[in-house]
């Protein structure tokens, strides 16, 4: 784990009570528990790794990451089938890994390889995986909200009961789309599930100056669409509020909105410096509020898992992550024979 | 073989293939008790309900993006933009997500779905209703640009569009929805890529799009008494462009004019041009090589201005005499 | 007056003392409540007119016709300034009138003719007097919407006291660009009155078809901008509602929302055959709820106005509409060899 | 004179025209404190504060549409859309909107408004960061659309721009951003709609845009060294489009190629063969007349594909050697 752990949280985590009410009201098992552990760690040295060998001079392109946002992905997933549709936007590693994506081809096409998902024609922006419902993620802002209305209609139509989750950010949330799909899903009563990931800020926009009316959730009452607004760095507290929303929706009673608090750690893009918010206020996130420090201490007050456990599995994920690029590593570009391939089914 | 309008004929085209194939469904504003703003989809709600003639609030964006996701999970939606004009409200659904999506995904899904829009001028509609927009659709790999001029064409080219697997702009003309023509009952289909020779002639090779097609055929017809014999090429789709049609009925006339209503600056006309003298046709052209497209305003409201913003029958017949006459 | 007046709407309109105790407390004086009879009565022939124009084949483009709707614009304008910017959208003859548009130039525009507010080139749709401040009407629905922020922007760089009215339908309400600039209008606390003026369909669409929760006002509250909805066929309430709200703007409170509830008599636009409605629904706002009906009755009741003046107003109004026909159909065609001009500046 | 980069060009350009003019301001998502996604505001902030420097929400119609707005009323807005594929989401601002207001009402308004938007491929940003869309934007009359190749063409056209009283779509190419050249540190201007010979030559004119001016000029160079003189001109704007020039260039050469990144089906190279052949130059023109587009595909992630998707030098000679030496 990154050496921002185990400081000065003690305030904000609960206690080892509530805690263990919680996850018994929410039957989450110890072996639950731990798989959201394993897919925190899992995403975080995705993460870093990705930000590794972009220093490195490896990667490309472009690239969004998501440490310090891993509890959201993990919450979700743990919360929702794995039939279950999900539509991304740009920052989505995390959700992919979290929806059971291979990470070596999640990997290859971060490397822009012709093993990796989209044979090296999207890149960390556009990784899809269409076997498991991961229909992928978007480097237009909000361009997928709109998308999962059609998903849920046509998993109406077809009289199916996977829903659609449509995981988008807090500056996505003022496209114009978003207010038409909104609309649309809540007259049809379609089976989506919207979820905005606010981690305070656009590229360099924060979200006060961004959006009129905070929390950004309240905007769902305009619809009547049912919402909520948690602590996304609370892996439990996001699960629950999955739970209950995927629930509703599955039950056929239309969308919710779910809005998570949470924060990014890296700059927006390769190209951030950074400006716009203070060293002192990503320290604090890192420091007291970070997911996975918080969700491991209660692993360990809790005794669901040792120091010697934690500390494996995390190393585990990180075996996982450099197995994943040495693959990519080696596997080969794309053919330039094929430069014409795919533009038409 | 019956009669069917234009109109009809697409109408038919949507009937059957929702009889044949469940998967099918129609979205749009207003398409439902109004029957679309051309009454195209009339009568289609009672017939299939409200589930598959799925009339939507007035959100351009969304019901393209709604195509989108639908036909991802294996629908194949059918939406109506009713003018043209709109499909620049949709452009980002249409041209960044659904063109893009099965190439940017590697190969690994597809966008299965048709957008109808009519275009052009010719109702007093005004400079928001009356624009062909079709060039610049076309400029788009991934999409499909349909574009029919006669009922016939119009049925069978709507079959192929929504069988296809690639996202197809489907471009409708207002002015033409009422012209008549023979139509068969029964299922048909005509190949997307396909250029059709209209009209067989030795003198000139003139390409036209959807009504310019209709226009250019009654000049053709008139001047043939003096002896003039101009073949007329309608390419029908406009993306892929069937560019050997052309190039060999060039090669043959010696001479070509591509008319069309849209906008003649930045047009497909350019296109079609740029195809032919970069290919070793260029060897048998006799005179320039022209083309007439609308004229570079947008389209005015009065009816004498908007007839004169768009070629008519008289400056095509002007502009054939003059090539074919060597005057130009 | 079209003879659907006066019949069985006894129930609907109020007492006289209510009316007069309302009138007093609004400071209408009886010039101001007979210049909005007047407004209306203009309004509804201008409308009649278009339509039998239409009838004899005068018109060679399309048309949306707001009879039926007369209060909604008759009260907005008396409530604003004279200088104040107006967007307005394709249902528009109404507002420009009682903005004081010049009923000559109006016509002829109407009739395509180059002596119109457009030179011939705009037609019923694209109407616009940029003298007095009046931006047009769209073709594109919901078009207007997001320029109104610009309009607002702009007067608060420049620090003018003018406020900026923008007026659109309930089926407007659902396109993005609704969305957007609601937020962005909040965000910057601009002088913006937005008008969504609800005559119950879009096209042939019912209101609550096309939006997930009504009032269409409510939407509002998303972004923190204060709201009301009214009656759009009681002249007085519109007024006073817009009073209020203009108040508000101009004092840099920001933004405002008002819906008005209100009917159209005639269909959509000229293609239409009301399919989608019932003839005695229609019948019914006709007899019942007639805007001009109502306010006539306050007028005789309270004896602002007797029988033979209301009359008489009524024949002036109609008067004038058979002059500006006359003045139109007198005036020339843009002359073809003009085509290509306007369209640089 | 002062060297500077094509982005510090435009930056200086609106720095002093903001400081002339106060009705002058920007617009645009993360134009403050970040200076734009490719820094291109950095520093204006500070300078001019936050009412002239306005961040707006991600919102690219709306950003269009409040610039139309302020434009109506006596203001010069500069709107940045951050990466030219998101135009898409404004076109029917741009188009349906600004492009036609002066007409579309009479004549008696206008939309004085500039909006940025950087386009090209050659950052890895795969098919929604990456296209060049000048040639849509050119089918619009009513629109200018401005797109420069260095940096002292950049700064004089925006001033240009600016004080244009028509919708400007100025389009940059963000992998031009840190070449350099020189620029004068004062006010001066370049005519829109006048194209330049960047370097003349007499056996082949070679038109292109932004970028490929820089390829194509590298490629004359070397070619010089043999005795092959190419023409190269540069049209600056792509609309209006100054086709004197190039017609004038190709009657003297005989030979014309059009170079451009932007997709080559539906491209611009259309435009400008469709204007020469079917002018009087026709008769002057040797060989066929060659257009060397982007490939007709989104722009690949994968660096060597994206690479292979738009014209590069070796093609462009190639191209050039083929049409000198007869062998198209
Ligand atoms: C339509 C569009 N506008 C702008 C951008 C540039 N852009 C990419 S990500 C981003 C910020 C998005 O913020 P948010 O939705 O909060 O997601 P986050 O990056 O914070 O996860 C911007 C402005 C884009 N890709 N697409
Ligand atoms: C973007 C766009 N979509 C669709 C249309 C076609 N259209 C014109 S008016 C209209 C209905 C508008 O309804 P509403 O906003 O309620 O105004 P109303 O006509 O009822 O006054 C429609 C669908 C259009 N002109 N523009
Ligand atoms: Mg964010
Ligand atoms: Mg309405």
């Amino acid at each position: 784990m990154s050496d921002d752990n185990g400081k000065g949280a003690e305030k904000d985590i609960g206690s080892r009570e509530q805690f263990e009410e919680m996850v018994k009201r929410l039957e989450l098992s110890d072996n639950s528990l731990i798989g959201l552990y394993r897919t925190m760690c899992t995403i975080r040295h995705f993460e870093y790794m990705a930000d590794k060998l972009y220093a490195a001079g490896k990667v490309h392109g472009t690239m969004h990451l998501s440490a310090g946002q891993e509890a959201v992905a993990a919450g979700i997933s743990q919360a929702v089938r794995p039939d279950d549709y999900l539509i991304n936007h740009h920052r989505g590693h995390g959700h992919f890994i979290a929806k059971g994506a291979d990470i070596n081809m999640m990997m290859a096409e971060f490397l822009g390889k012709d093993t990796g998902y989209n044979h090296g024609r999207g890149g960390s922006m556009h990784i899809a995986d269409f076997q498991s419902n991961n229909l992928g993620a978007n480097g237009i802002v909000g361009g997928g909200i709109p998308q999962a209305v059609g998903v849920g209609l046509a998993l109406k139509m077809q009289k199916r009961k996977e829903i659609c989750i449509c995981i988008f950010g807090d500056g996505a949330a003022n496209e114009g789309v978003f207010h038409e799909a909104m609309n649309m899903a809540a007259l049809w009563n379609l089976p989506v599930l919207y979820i905005c990931e606010n981690n305070k800020y656009g590229m360099s926009m924060d979200v006060e100056h961004a959006v009129a009316k905070l929390p950004i959730a309240q905007r769902a009452d305009a619809y009547g669409i049912p919402w909520a607004c948690v602590d996304g760095n609370d892996v439990v507290e996001v699960y629950e509020a999955m739970k209950t929303a995927a629930d509703h929706v599955r039950a056929g009673k239309g969308p919710y909105f779910v809005e998570t608090i949470t924060y990014r750690y890296f700059g927006h893009s390769k190209s951030d410096r950074n400006l716009y918010r203070s060293k002192e206020e990503i320290e604090d996130w890192k420091r007291n509020r970070d997911p996975i420090m918080r969700f491991t201490k209660h692993l360990l007050q809790s005794e669901i898992l040792d120091e010697g456990q934690a500390q494996e599995i995390d190393t585990q994920a990180e075996q996982v992550i450099v197995k994943a690029v040495e693959y990519a590593e080696a596997s080969p570009e794309p053919d330039i024979s094929t430069l014409m391939e795919y533009v038409y089914a | 073989m019956p009669e069917l309008s234009y109109l009809e004929a697409i109408r038919q085209a949507l009937w059957q293939e929702m009889k044949r194939d469940e998967r099918v469904f129609l979205l749009g504003e207003d398409i439902g008790r109004y029957g679309g703003a051309f009454g195209l989809t009339h009568g289609m709600l009672d017939e299939f309900g409200e589930e598959r003639v799925r009339e939507t609030p007035i959100s351009e964006a969304t019901i393209v993006a709604t195509a989108i996701g639908a036909s991802l999970l294996g629908m194949r939606p059918v939406a109506e933009i009713m003018f043209m004009d709109f499909i620049l409200l949709a452009l980002d659904q249409m041209v960044n997500q659904a063109a893009k999506m099965h190439f940017m995904f590697g190969g690994r899904t597809s966008v299965p779905m048709v957008v109808r829009m009519p275009g052009g001028s010719g109702s007093g509609a005004a400079s928001q209703h009356s624009q062909s927009l079709e060039s610049v659709l076309m400029h788009f790999p991934g999409l499909i640009v349909i574009n029919p001029s006669t009922p016939y064409d119009a049925k069978g080219l709507m079959l192929s569009a929504i069988r296809n697997p690639n996202p197809v702009c489907f471009v409708e003309h207002k002015i033409l929805y009422k012209t008549k023509g023979e139509v068969p009952e029964d299922d048909y289909t005509i190949p997307i890529g396909v250029a059709e020779i209209k009209r067989p002639g030795r003198d000139i090779t003139v390409v036209a799009n959807n009504i310019m097609v209709i226009k250019t055929i009654h000049v053709a017809e008139k001047l043939s008494k003096e002896g003039i014999e101009v073949e007329v090429i309608d390419p029908r789709t406009l993306l892929p462009l069937d560019t050997k049609t052309i190039i060999d009925s060039v090669a043959r006339t010696g001479r070509l004019l591509v008319v069309h209503e849209a906008c003649q600056t930045g047009g497909w006309a350019g296109e079609v041009i740029a195809s032919v003298v970069g290919s070793p046709a260029f060897d048998y052209i006799d005179a320039p090589v022209r083309r007439l497209g609308g004229k570079d305003i947008p389209i005015p409201y009065n009816r004498g201005l908007e007839m004169a913003a768009v070629p008519q029958e008289a400056e095509i017949e002007q502009e054939i005499r003059a090539l074919v006459g060597g005057k130009i």
